[in-house]
This record gives structure tokens, sequence and C-alpha cells, in this order.
């Protein structure tokens, strides 16, 4: 849940990048945390494996400046993407406000991505939210590879989009699309924010 | 209360034969004060200690006993000895063979009465 | 086939997802079909993992198999669902008890009186645990009970085992056997006998909880350096125990009361344990 | 209770620690959650949940440890109403390990924390030097994680 203190005038959401494994998550925090300023940003936290798997999360606290009069701070975080951490994906994505799903363009990994948007809906289910009133966006990743192994914007928004989403073609690793998705997201959160909604409805 | 508790020791620890006395956490074994002779191994003594007196006490109820207060244990090579304060201490001592038992066991009961008053 | 396990077959052949795979494993339990009660049971968990009383009788199944590890991890599934499940806490203390860990039982026990005071079996096996004999397997619910319905009453404990005559050891010792007890490392009696203040034998109580003290004893004096240990002597609030080995793995124990000083009820056990080690000599053990 | 390894040297130690220390379930495990030996498991996948979050949890103290300046925490011990965890990471020829131990109320803290370091040292002498295996291809990352664990579910 958004922490919305009206005296003080500060807005702190939690924004969470899931996606299958690989899609380029960790590297989207990476790309923020090399651009952003030593006095915007927090330390960025990586709870990985030695091989650089996210197991838990990766962490980045981010001060936005003033937003429509708010000072707005952000908590950036990744999931692991493998299956077989679903244990703890499920605790990260506790009181998102918003959520941006990193798609990987590649054709081979369209299944890939289909089954973690599942994994995404059922978690999002358990905690009890309503998966409609959470504010998303896609991000197709890797747009940078050759056409041939990758699926093209329109393609991907086909077979993911479901809930009419806005999307962003990325390439995360050289920085394509990243701050776009984010400011992306940024609006979804702090739209249903002024529409009274304290972000996620509880269902 | 640590001061309490070291004090304890300290008098428990003077009787002739001691090799070291602690206060343990009933239920999890762990030593909360210790003084021990060089060479005691303290967490052993509290882990073991509390799960014998556990079935000891088990045992002591189950046969209409009712609650244990003293339990003494004499080996080949040494005494382990130890006093409950309830609802969750023990005092546990290690001695040798030539411990004089009546003492150590007078000096624990009088601390492990204390700490529970 | 019985007609209760036709119907119920039936049923579950009409529809594969029904819960009524719980009830048709406790019908081929009683019926002492084991295996086909194991099969079905494991076939509807697998369906329902969350479904308490599907684990409840797994639980019974394998405690009828005497897998009391089994029996136990999968009660305590059922506690896992339903903290206050009284079949699995019964259960539990059953599976504590015949394990010898006596305190775990009444706390098991203690826990379902907390959540169904009216619970007159668990009244019984928590006096029988703390005071008399050891309380028979658990009695099962006659159908499983749906989460509205509170579960049937469950019919009463078989009466307590009469104590058995024992081989009269000590008799002519300080004039009452009620108080010497002579058991085998495995925690069962050989000879002599021990009374509840109510006149109940716990003899096999006190021989189950002492296999757990003796094997503690043993594990302490090897880790502290103390070597083999030759004497226990609890004080209690309304009497002194004495445990010692005996022989090669037998075990005594003397239970005098809190007036007899230590130092007395020491040298009177010391004469008991050379007594019983002439008799069991004597028995070839 | 089944008491499984993917590679034999941890069985006798494993073992051992089970019946001194009394514990319900045990893990060992990398610091990825990818699981060496278990004991008390009946489901794989509660194996998997298990060692994800015990992996979690290491990772997660080891970065609270750092940002306090420490170098990294030794055991950790949850006191629970019937269960308590100790997690404990443990360094062995093969790397580091985690070792995930939930125990009940039939034994102590103390006896589990005294019988784990017994267990790490039984640990430590019996793992063979880590063997060079070529790193694990991000691709195969996933398979290789799902691959020990399968390997402790098979029928005997």
């Amino acid at each position: 849940m958004s922490l919305v203190n009206f005296t003080t005038r500060e807005i702190t959401c939690k924004i969470v990048y899931y996606g299958p494994g690989r899609s380029g998550k960790t590297t989207n925090l990476q790309y923020v945390y090399s651009q952003v300023p030593a006095d915007r940003k927090g330390r960025m936290v990586s709870l990985a494996t030695q091989t650089d798997r996210t197991l838990f999360f990766d962490f980045l606290p981010l001060d936005l400046g003033t937003i429509s009069g708010f000072a707005t701070k952000f908590q950036l975080y990744t999931v692991p993407g493998q299956v077989y951490y679903n244990a703890t994906r499920k605790l990260v994505l506790q009181g998102a406000d918003g959520v941006v799903f990193v798609a990987d363009s590649q054709l081979r990994q369209l299944d890939e991505n289909i089954e973690s948007l599942q994994n995404l809906q059922a978690n999002i289910l358990e905690h009890g939210v309503d998966a409609r009133t959470l504010p998303m966006v896609l991000q197709f990743n890797k747009q940078d590879l050759p056409p041939e192994l990758i699926l093209s914007p329109q393609e991907l928004d086909d077979a993911l989009n479901f809930r009419n989403l806005a999307t962003f073609p990325a390439d995360a690793l050289h920085g394509v699309g990243v701050f776009e998705t984010l400011k992306g997201v940024a609006a979804e959160v702090l739209r249903r924010l002024s529409q009274g909604g304290a972000g996620a409805r509880r269902i | 209360m640590t001061d309490d508790l070291g004090r304890a020791l300290d008098r428990i620890s003077r009787v002739r034969g001691m090799r070291g006395s602690m206060w343990v956490s009933a239920d999890d074994g762990i030593p909360v004060a210790q003084l021990l002779m060089e060479g005691v191994p303290g967490k052993a003594v509290a882990a073991l200690a509390a799960s014998l007196v556990r079935k000891v006490s088990g045992t002591a109820g189950a046969v209409g006993a009712g609650k244990v207060r003293f339990v003494q244990m004499e080996a080949a090579g040494g005494t382990l000895l130890v006093a409950l304060a309830p609802p969750d201490l023990l005092v546990v001592a290690l001695a040798d063979s030539r411990v004089n038992i009546g003492l150590a066991r007078l000096e624990m009961m009088r601390a492990a009465l204390a700490v529970t008053a | 086939m019985a007609d209760d396990i036709r119907s119920l077959t039936a049923a579950l052949a009409r529809d594969p997802a029904s819960i009524a795979y719980a009830e048709l494993a406790e019908a081929l339990r009683r019926r002492n079909q084991p295996d086909e009660a194991l099969r079905v049971a494991l076939h509807g968990l697998s369906r329902h993992p969350q479904h308490a009383d599907g684990h409840d009788v797994l639980a019974r199944i394998y405690s009828d198999m005497g897998d009391l590890d089994r029996a136990r991890l999968a009660w305590s599934k059922v506690l896992e669902i339903a903290p206050d499940h009284a079949g699995a806490l019964k259960g539990v203390a059953f599976v504590r008890f015949r394990q010898g860990d006596v305190a775990a039982a009444a706390a098991a026990l203690e826990q379902a009186l907390a959540a169904d005071p009216t619970d007159e079996a668990a009244r019984r096996a928590l006096e029988t645990v703390r005071h008399g004999p050891p309380p028979a397997p658990p009695p099962a619910p006659p159908q499983p009970a749906t989460a509205e319905a509170p579960p049937a009453a469950p019919p009463p404990a078989p009466a307590a085992p009469e104590a058995r005559p024992r081989p009269a050891v000590f008799n002519g010792f300080d004039r009452s056997t009620a108080d010497i007890l002579l058991l085998d490392e495995r925690g069962l009696v050989l000879a002599g006998g021990l009374l509840s203040s109510s006149g109940a034998d716990v003899g096999e109580v006190a021989a189950a909880g002492l296999a757990g003290v003796s094997g503690e004893a043993t594990r302490t004096g090897e880790y502290l350096g103390l070597g083999t240990w030759r004497t226990i002597v609890a004080e209690a609030e309304t009497a002194n125990m004495v445990v010692a080995p005996v022989g090669e793995g037998a075990l005594l124990l003397v239970r005098r009361d809190r007036s007899m000083p230590v130092g007395l009820a020491l040298r009177f056990a010391e004469r008991a344990r050379g007594t019983a080690s002439a008799w069991l000599a004597g028995q070839g053990a | 209770m089944s008491t499984t390894v993917v590679e034999p040297w941890a069985e006798q130690p494993l073992l051992r620690y089970v019946a001194e220390s009394s514990a319900r379930l045990v893990v060992v495990m990398t610091s990825a959650g990818q699981v060496m030996a278990q004991h008390g498991f009946a489901r794989a996948v509660d194996l998997m949940a298990a060692s994800a979050l015990g992996a979690a949890i290491m990772a997660a103290s080891s970065a609270l440890a750092q940002q306090v300046g420490e170098r990294s925490f030794g055991a950790l011990f949850h006191a629970g109403e019937r269960h308590g965890i100790h997690l404990a990471p443990c360094s062995t020829p093969r790397g580091t390990l985690i070792v995930l131990t939930v125990f009940g109320r039939e034994t102590s803290i103390g006896l589990v924390e005294l019988f784990y370091e017994e267990f790490a040292v039984a640990l430590r002498r019996a793992a063979p030097a880590e063997q060079l295996r070529e790193p694990v291809l991000a691709a195969d990352f996933e398979a290789d994680l799902n691959r020990s664990l399968s390997s402790l579910f098979q029928p005997r």
C-alpha cells in the first residue's frame, strides 16, 4: 500500500518488476541506478545467487522529486523469475502499488511470458487483491535482438495484453525504454491515487 | 538481576570439587549466565542438563511425584546437579566426584528460591 | 463388500473430486483393509491437500500400521490446517505417549480440552497420561465431520488394562513393592510395580518415560566427560525418585515418600539394585 | 521419516544430526537454495518452498549484516509456538552451504545448536572438494535447481 502523508505531502510507492527468468527485470533497475544522481537514490540491494540469478529481490529506493505537489519516493523491487522461487516471489509482491511486467520479446520465451503472467495473477489473488485494480504496465524487452528471433510489439500486445495496459518496447541493456516504462507505471499509480483509491483495492 | 545471578554462581562455585555453575533457560536449554572453569563445555552442559531435567520431570509427573525441584546425576567421572527455579530457569552445576553434594545442593536450592521469590 | 463401502465407492465413482474419499478410507480402515484405505486416502489427499479430516484418517491408517512417525506427521499436518482438531490432538498425544514423551502427550491433550472442555475421551486420556496406564489408541469419530457439523462424540476409551501379575522380586522389601520397578532399556516392565496416589498402575507409564531418561543420561555422561552414569536422584513435591542402571541394560526405579531423606533413599535403592541384579542373573538376562 | 541425499557423503552426518538433535525437518542446501540433502519432507513442492525461503532469509540477513558492518551473521533462530527454526551457514570444501532445521518441543534450541556445530564439522570433513563444474549456463540454472530436487524424490 502506498504511504500517502497529506500533512507532509509525501508519497512512497512500491513498484515491483515482475516477469519470467532473465527477461531483464534486474537490468532495468541497474540502468535506473546508473543514471539517477547520487542524492536521488539510496543504496541498491541485490539478494542474488552467485550466478547472479535474483534469489529474493533487488531493491532500489528512488526520490523522484515533486509530482503534482507531492514529494514522491519510489521503492523499486524485482522478483526472482524462476518457478523454483515462487515462495519468495510471492512475498515481494506483497503490498505492491504498481507492477511492471517485463516480457522477454524472444519468440522461444512466449510460453514463459504467459506462464509468468498467470503466476502473477495467482499470486496477486493470493494476497487478496483484485488484479484489475492494480496499476500495471507491460514492457516488451530485448527489442534490440534480430527481428527473426523476436516478436514485434504488436504481436506481443496481441499475445499478452488482455487488460489493454500501456506498453513500452525496450532494450533495457542499453537503457532504451527504461525510464519511459518507469514514468508510465508512476503515472498509473499516481492517477489511481488521485482517484481516491489507496493503491490496489483489497477484494 | 544479572548481578544476583552472578553472586549466586560465586557462592556455588566456592564449594570444593565444583568445576562450574550456570543459569540455564529451561525451555531453550541455553546458558543465561555462567561461571565455568577452563574446558567446561557450557553450551553442552546447558542443553543436555535441560533435556535430562525435562525428561525426568515428565516421568515424575506421570508417576504422581509432582513437580521436580532438584536433580542429581552421579557418574564415574563426576556429578551433574540441577536445581529448578520455575517457571523457566535452572541452576546447573558440574562437579567432580569429590564434591560435597549436600552443600552444593543447599547453595543451589537457596539461589533458585531467591530468584523465584 | 459391505454396503457402506459399496455406496461410498459408487459416490466416489460418480464424483471423483468428492471428499467422500475420507469416509471410504475410514470405512476400509475399520474393516482392517489398511492397504486399500491408504491408497484411497492418499489419492483423495492429492486432490484435497488441505482437507484436515483426510489427513486425520491417513494418520489413523499409519497408526494402525504401526508407523508412528508417519502418523505423527499426518496429525501435525491436520493441526497446521485446523489447530484445534480434537482427533489430531488426541492422535499426537497417543503417539507421543507411546514414544515415551509424556510431557508432550499431556500438552496435546490439554490443548484438546481447552478447545472442547466437554471432550470426555480427552479428559480420561489426560488423567491416564498424568496418573494411569497408557491410553488405548484414540477412538475414531463414527464419520469424518464436515466443517459445520461439530464432530459426533467418539465412543468412550476402552477400560484400562488390569495390572498383570509380575515377578515378586522385591517382596518383603520394606513391606511393599508399590514403589520399586525394574524395566529394560526399551521401556518394558520386568518386575516390581508402581501405583499412583489414586491406586492406578503407573508402571508402564514410568517405564516408557524412563527409557528416555536413561538414554539422555548416557548421552550426557558422554558429552560432558562424566563417563557412565550410576544414579539419578530427582526430588519432587511428594516423592523422591532414584533411577539406576542394573546389569547390562536394565533399569531400576525407586520412589520414596518425601519424608524419607534423600541419602536414605539412595541406600535403599542400592540394596534394591543388588536384589534386582541377582534376580536378573538368575533369569539369564 | 525419509532422509535422502543428492550426494552420498552427506548421508551419515545428516542421519546422526537428526538422531541427536531430534529435528523434525532438515534441509542442507547451497546458498541458491539448491537442495543437497533433506530429512522429513514428504513432498518435493514443500521442500522447494522451504529451501527457496531459507536461502532468501540467509541472503537477506547477510545483506543486513553488511549494512551494519558485520561480515555475516552466524546462526539465526526463530522461536515459534510449537516449532523453532534454526538457520545457519556452514563453510565446506564444496562452498558455503546453508542448513535449515525445524524442531518441535521435544527438543530445544540448545540441543539443536549443540549438535548443529558437530554436524557442521562433520559436513566440512565429509564434503569432497568442489569439482570444477563448468559454470551453470544462465539458461540451465533452473534445470540445475530442479535436477537435485527430483533426485531426492526418486523411488528408491
